[in-house]
């Protein structure tokens, strides 16, 4: 398969009063043409932050990326402002968290999709507006036409999500980074959102990163899924790897708070307890370690490193319980 | 819409009224007269003249008398400069405030909006302090000094400019920055302040994920979403502003009409009282008028066109 | 969404034009440096600029009664007499006079030559027109009492009676007025050139609005109006049909409305004026003693006839006490407010009849010496105890100096406040009052000490002693003296000049000694005049008469 | 893995209390603590901070120690540069310009505070109400507004002076009477825009009462540009002080502020720059102070503003 994204290395450090905040250490991964890839963990674990780095919006200063990231063969963090504005909205596509917000209340929906269409191919507006009809006709939202022209308070929170969608996807771009486009929608919506995305991706072909820290949406729609927690990747695998076979056990933390169709009914839902490490003095050792139930001695003081998970590709995970000398005798 | 717009023009008629009522009573209370002057006139004629101008009529009847001129478009003769209508002192000068406040709205608007973005994009960085700085200066310092300053620098010192008239173009540039600095500092405070709520809003953002270029997002999805309370500012801003400045047109020589708010009412010229009070109160409420209308336009969101109701 | 949009270009566009207009603007005022300056012609004829300050609020004679009215009058009408230089009166549109021999009757001959603006003659009627016109109640001329000494004046101008037939003023023939007068008036012929007594061209009573536009102004002046720019400007040309127009030298008049003294300054400074100053313009008080010295030959100080003083209310505690009046008023150092708070050359006052005023037979200010008291801090000290004893009070009770709204008499009040202070120990405070306010609360007699300034109508010391006879309109003060009123009623009474000055003599006496009011000083106007300009001079009144006046390069 | 040799007993389980080398999580502070130290933390607000308690300081203590008081004059001194007897110069009647520049402070920032007060509590609420009801209310104050706002202040103010004596009170009244009414179209032109938000919308459906939506969600949310006009607010009632005694109802001499202050000297800067340079840097320099403080002051108590 052709990589169409490579992570190396990606580290993001911001100044704030009172020292710098950490928030992606050492984040390598890679997304393939085609291919859905989730980045899961909870809120401050930098997958957001990660996402954002891919396309550049951290704002810089206070913000310091360092790393590489390529992009069909670019490096991302060594373009130019106006190359980099080339590539955000026609080559990659961002879909932010909160509807509500991410869309301009003063300008009318047509226009927030024509305008990257405009700019990015040149196009007319007149059929700039049939696109966007059409883009909007697309992602499932009725009455496309008259629609359209209407602003964003006149849509319900799915609808500008739809909306949010068509833009993202408006130029057709290879690349959809897609930040919880889910978490602020209630249950029944967040399935139709996430169907669209699905459909899309088909008739489309565009790879995919999902961000979310809901391991149930990730089932549905992904290949792959990548674990973060405090600025780093913890395991990473396919998504049969991780559901079947978690490694880790934040991973297998995650999976526990998650409510099943197949969990018997006293069967608790367990929450993981404690809060994530500061960043700013992120700890030497492994940064679970205080919340890990399986802690060991040596997690304290020595962070362990990504490797492979019996000898798989695919599959990896950072934990001191893959060492020979660790007691092997934990269950899912 | 039309139906709005003839809602509102019968509620400023009534504004008016009450406008011209309260000023009209205000007025006769307190003390003076148009005839007081250091050198007293005879008892006599000042009857007479009290006659003449109805003054001695109680005062409800006066009331009443100048309420009926005022209905048939007579705002009378000034009480002072007896040769002249109200009509025509208002008009005359009228033109010369109105020239230079339209340029200080301009200036104080393009050189507010552009200061408050600038500092807005370099928070907390050296140019944001600078402009804070002169922001601040444009507020603490009044426009008498600021005029003086200008006019002693520019006009006597470097005699690049003349000191004061309007009779050529460039003696339009000192009154015109004098009336600007204020509220240029103003709505340049405004303008940073919400930009900066403004540009760490999610919308834009979502506008840089576009691919937008940093000016388009900045007039396009941020300036637009930042200026509301510029608008609200500049309806009011501009009635003061063209009705003229009594001490900036003082240092400058110009005929305009600021002098008169003060002047017509250390004379008790009362005709030209009530007539500049109502001039001044169509103009606000005229100004108030597009500002709310303005509202609409710049965040769709706001229908204040289509009457009450909550959201 | 099509109108949002161009709503939004336009605004842009606002913008860039600001821009432009903000960035472009400076480069031509450069271009246009040399051109501002508009006295460009040699000395043959020139055109004089000076200030008045503000709009005149009026143009018709009858109704003038400020001096911005005046200063234009002065060209543009002129009356049956003028005053020269040194106050006298000479022969203006009438060529002579002859007073009868009780004084009562005088008869003027009007010049032949003598020619309105648009070509008509000037006569007798159009004086016998003029005048009963101010007097006409619905004229509504302020200054009208200025004729009462006409006989028949009066009761017309108070509509006791229906028509002017009974007035006094009576055109004999085209060429002769023949004016009766009540009482001998020794003053009258004085009065003739005063404003008010000028002449208007009959056509007035067709256009109500005629003395509002330069086309429709019609005088008899040296001068006539080519242009008024309402609040502006006014230019004034010589009038072709004066019949002395050989004497006008000037090309014409502008007059300029400038309302800051620092701009008057700066453009007199900068060559857009030839006078700055008084009596229409005013030059800033703290730059008097810096010009005294950069412009020695330009800067001229002239006494005039007005007085500054301060007034007490004699019917409320403490001022009902002579002795606490007395001792306020020799408290205070006036040489030391003269020369360090007003500065423009005024006089320390000890009496109220100002300097340049004719008496007997000259200035009445030299034949009647002002030592009516002298200063003496010790003497008013013990004044003021023995006045407070008298009135059983063991301090002095909380008093307030009121003043009118201005920097100068405020400066003046914090001086002197601040001296009784010091020399005597009492607390005065200060509050301003606007002057609508002030001059209510003065007729009202709700005031302790307050401001007051007076200047002559006429040249006759009866201009300022009449004011305080009993119930004066302009008496505030509670000062009521038969003997007063008595020596004022004999002064008015009589045509002979020594008796009147005897008789004004021991009133001015009785006014001192009473101490209703407290002089402080004589005004002064301070004016500068660019080198080359001549005959331009103020008169004892301090008016302004540049109509004879001419340039000579030097 | 790195050359690195680990002993197996470093794989054994820990008890919960030794789980980390250091404590995990931060302390967890307060909000306004934690705002104390964001603003603390800022220099520049804590330099104004402490200028502005400086000037505040030296209006009560100023007047006090040069050795001159404020109300003497000295005629024969008048118009002095600053030197070592009269640190600021002296005015036009000789009188001791330190002395009076501190005087004039402490009265002239009571004037500014008192009505950046009264326009606060007025312009806000009322303001508030107006925008938030909309409709009739909206129409019937907003009128009363623009009537109120086109009387002639001098009007209200020859009146004032009339039923009234000259006091701070008198002089905060007014410049209130009228002062609040632009605080009030801002704060009404901010409550309309925001009112339309989602989580106001949110907040009423939920059954909130208006108070609470109105103090709780909308006018913390409109808080910039009401910092911004209460700046401006402060300076121009200092100088409308100026224009009230000139009146007859601000500061009566030989009292000053330093709108008077500036009012004297203005008309002889160019010859005695000193009477102006010195009241103008106080009002300019509390300003500015003021204004930075106010900016550090709202980055610290507005989360939003943390990023």
């Amino acid at each position: 398969m052709e990589k169409l994204l490579e992570v190396k290395n990606l580290r993001v450090n911001f100044k704030v009063r009172g020292g710098i905040v950490k928030a992606v250490r050492g984040v390598n991964f890679h997304v393939n043409k085609g291919e859905a890839v989730a980045i899961v963990g909870e809120s401050g674990c930098g997958k957001s932050v990660t996402a954002q780095s891919l396309m550049r919006l951290i704002p810089s200063p206070p913000a310091e990326t360092s790393g590489s990231i390529l992009f069909k063969d670019k490096e991302i963090l060594k373009l130019s402002n106006s190359q980099m504005e080339d590539i955000r909205g026609k080559e990659m596509g961002m879909i932010f968290q909160d509807p509500m917000t991410s869309l301009n209340p003063t300008l009318t929906i047509g226009r927030q999709i024509t305008e990257g269409l405009i700019k990015h191919q040149g196009i007319s507006s007149s059929k700039a507006r049939a696109r966007a009809v059409e883009m909007l006709d697309l992602v499932g939202i009725p009455n496309a036409s008259a629609r359209v022209d209407q602003y964003p308070h006149q849509f319900s929170g799915g609808m500008r999500q739809r909306a949010m969608i068509a833009i993202a996807l408006a130029c057709n771009p290879s690349l959809l980074i897609a930040d919880e486009p889910t978490t602020a929608l209630d249950v029944t919506i967040q399935a139709q959102i996430m169907r669209v995305m699905k459909d899309l991706q088909k008739k489309l072909g565009t790879s995919i990163i999902l961000i979310t820290h809901d391991l149930g949406v990730v089932a549905d729609m992904c290949d792959r899924v990548i674990v973060m927690y405090a600025g780093k990747v913890v395991e990473t695998g396919t998504k049969w790897e991780i559901f079947k076979n978690p490694k880790h056990p934040y991973t297998r933390g995650l999976l526990r708070s998650l409510p099943r169709l197949d969990q018997k009914k006293d069967e608790p839902l367990v929450p993981i307890y404690g809060m994530p490490p500061d960043l700013i003095k992120p700890p030497t050792g492994c940064s679970f370690c205080a919340r890990c139930d399986e802690a060991m001695r040596v997690c304290v003081d020595n962070d362990p490193e990504l490797l492979p998970v019996d000898g798989n590709e695919s599959h990896a995970s950072a934990c001191w319980l893959a060492h020979p000398y660790a007691n092997r005798e934990v269950s899912v | 819409m039309v139906k709005y717009i003839l809602k509102k023009f019968l509620s400023m008629f009534v504004s008016l009224f009450v406008l011209a009522s309260a000023t009209f009573f205000l007025m006769k209370i307190i003390p003076g007269d148009p005839f007081l002057k250091e050198k007293a006139i005879p008892e006599k004629i000042k009857e007479h003249l009290f006659a003449m101008y109805g003054l001695d009529q109680p005062v409800w009847k006066q009331y009443l008398m100048y309420l009926n001129n005022l209905l048939h478009g007579d705002l009378g003769m000034s009480m002072k400069q007896q040769y002249m209508s109200v009509g025509r002192i208002i008009k005359d000068s009228f033109i010369y405030s109105a020239q230079i406040g339209l340029f200080a709205v301009i200036v104080s608007l393009a050189a507010g909006l552009i200061l408050g973005i600038i500092a807005a994009l370099n928070h907390r960085k050296w140019l944001d302090s600078v402009t804070i700085i002169i922001a601040v200066l444009g507020v603490s310092i009044p426009n008498f000094l600021a005029a003086s300053i200008l006019q002693y620098v520019l006009g006597s010192k470097l005699q690049w400019l003349n000191v004061s008239g309007l009779n050529d173009p460039t003696d339009f540039i000192m009154p015109v920055l004098a009336l600007s600095f204020l509220p240029a500092a103003f709505i340049a405070r405004l303008t940073r302040s919400t930009m900066l709520e403004v540009l760490s809003a999610d919308y834009i953002k979502t506008a840089r994920a576009k691919g937008l270029s940093g000016r388009i997002i900045l007039v396009r999805h941020a300036l637009r979403n930042a200026i509301l309370p510029v608008v609200t500012y500049i309806g009011p801003m501009t009635a003061n502003i063209i009705t003229g400045s009594v001490v900036v047109e003082q240092i400058f020589g110009i005929g305009g009409i600021g002098k008169y708010f003060v002047q017509s009412i250390t004379n008790r010229d009362y005709t030209l009282i009530m007539g500049l009070t109502l001039f001044y109160g169509i103009i606000l409420m005229a100004a108030r008028f597009v500002t709310d209308v303005a509202y609409g336009f710049v965040d769709p969101r706001i229908k204040l066109t289509r009457g009450g109701g909550k959201g | 969404m099509r109108t949002r949009k161009s709503a939004f270009t336009f605004m842009t566009a606002l913008l860039i034009l600001a821009i432009v207009a903000a960035g472009c603007t400076p480069k031509n005022e450069i271009g246009n440096k040399g051109s501002s300056n508009a006295n460009g012609e040699t000395s043959q004829a020139k055109v004089f600029r000076m200030n008045i300050h503000s709009e005149p609020s009026t143009l018709d004679p009858a109704l003038m009664e400020d001096n911005v009215s005046g200063t234009l009058a002065t060209g543009i009408y002129e009356g049956l007499t003028r005053k020269d230089e040194n106050g006298q009166s000479v022969a203006a549109t009438a060529e002579s006079w002859v007073k009868s021999d009780d004084g009562l009757t005088y008869t003027f001959k009007i010049r032949k030559d003598a020619k309105w603006s648009n070509g008509d003659p000037v006569t007798a009627n159009d004086f016998e027109y003029s005048w009963k016109r101010a007097l006409a109640p619905d004229t509504g001329s302020t200054y009208a009492y200025q004729f009462y000494y006409i006989v028949g004046a009066q009761d017309y101008n108070e509509s006791k009676v229906a028509n002017a037939d009974g007035v006094g003023i009576k055109a004999l023939d085209e060429q002769t007025l023949e004016v009766k007068l009540v009482s001998p008036t020794p003053y009258f012929l004085s009065l003739t050139s005063f404003y008010v007594y000028n002449p208007v061209h009959q056509s007035v009573k067709d256009n109500a609005a005629w003395a509002a536009d330069a086309k429709t102004i019609i005088g008899n002046g040296p001068f006539k109006m080519s242009e008024w720019q309402h609040n502006t400007s006014i230019k004034l040309v010589p009038n072709e049909y004066y019949y002395d127009k050989d004497q006008v030298k000037f090309a014409g008049v502008n007059f300029t409305m400038l309302e800051e003294s620092a701009t008057e300054l700066a453009n007199y400074e900068t060559g857009k004026l030839d006078y700055t100053g008084k009596p229409t313009g005013e030059i800033p008080a703290e730059q008097i003693p810096v010009l005294k010295e950069s412009k020695k030959d330009e800067i001229v100080t002239k006494g005039i006839a007005s007085s500054y003083y301060y007034q007490f209310n004699t019917n409320e505690v403490p001022f009902n006490n002579v002795k606490v009046r007395k001792a306020l008023a020799m408290a205070i150092d006036r040489q030391a407010i003269v020369e360090s708070v007003t500065m423009a050359g005024e006089v320390p006052s000890f009496g109220f009849v100002p300097p340049g005023i004719i008496g007997e037979k000259e200035d009445y200010r030299t034949e009647v010496k002002d030592d009516f008291f002298t200063e003496n801090v010790d003497e008013a000290k013990k004044l003021l105890a023995e006045g407070l004893a008298e009135l059983k009070l063991t301090k002095f009770p909380k008093v307030t100096l009121t003043f009118n709204t201005s920097d100068g008499h405020k400066k003046i009040a914090e001086a002197i406040v601040e001296m009784w202070r010091q020399n005597l120990g009492i607390e005065v405070g200060i509050e301003n009052q606007e002057f609508s306010v002030l001059l209510k609360n003065r007729t009202a007699m709700n005031y302790q000490i307050s401001r007051a300034g007076w200047g002559a109508d006429y040249n006759d010391p009866m201009t300022y002693l009449d004011m305080f006879v009993t119930n004066g309109g302009q008496n505030n003060t509670g000062f009521a003296s038969a003997e007063y009123d008595a020596l004022i009623k004999k002064a008015n009474a009589s045509g002979d000049q020594k008796e009147r000055v005897e008789a004004m003599t021991k009133a001015e006496k009785i006014l001192m000694d009473y101490m209703p009011i407290m002089p402080i000083y004589y005004y002064s106007n301070v004016y500068m005049l660019k080198p080359g300009f001549k005959n331009i001079f103020l008169d004892y009144k301090g008016d302004i008469d540049y109509t004879r006046g001419y340039y000579e390069a030097e | 893995m790195k050359d690195q040799s680990f002993t197996p007993d470093q794989f054994t389980k820990l008890g919960n209390d030794k789980k980390s080398s250091e404590p995990v999580v931060r302390e967890s502070i307060s909000a306004w603590k934690d705002a104390w130290q964001r603003l603390s933390s800022n220099k520049i607000a804590m330099l104004s901070l402490i200028i502005l308690l400086l000037v505040s300081l030296m209006a009560i203590i100023g007047p006090h120690i040069s050795g001159q008081d404020f109300q003497t004059n000295h005629l024969k001194e008048k118009n002095l540069s600053p030197s070592g007897t009269y640190w600021f110069g002296t005015d036009d009647l000789g009188r001791d310009l330190f002395s009076r520049t501190w005087m004039g402070a402490g009265i002239s920032l009571q004037v500014g505070l008192y009505a950046a007060l009264a326009d606060l509590a007025l312009g806000v609420i009322i303001g508030g109400i107006m925008g938030y009801f909309g409709g009739r209310v909206d129409e019937i104050l907003n009128r009363f507004c623009e009537i109120l706002y086109s009387i002639p202040s001098m009007l209200i103010i020859i009146l004032l002076i009339v039923i009234m004596s000259p006091s701070m009170f008198t002089i905060v009244l007014a410049l209130s009477i009228t002062g609040w009414i632009s605080m009030a179209w801002i704060v009404r032109g901010q409550i309309i825009q925001l009112k339309n938000q989602e989580y106001v919308m949110a907040a009423q459906a939920l059954g909130a009462n208006t108070a609470r939506i109105l103090f709780r969600h909308l006018i913390p949310n409109a808080m910039g540009p009401i910092i911004v006009t209460l700046t401006l607010t402060v300076p121009s009632a200092i100088f409308a002080e100026a224009f009230l005694s000139f009146l007859g109802l601000g500061v009566q001499s030989p009292a000053a502020s330093l709108g008077t202050m500036i009012n004297d000297a203005i008309k002889a800067w160019t010859l005695y720059p000193w009477r102006m340079i010195f009241p103008a840097a106080v009002i300019s320099i509390t300003m500015l102070c003021f204004n930075i403080f106010g900016d550090g002051l709202r980055d610290a108590l507005d989360p939003k503003m943390k990023k």
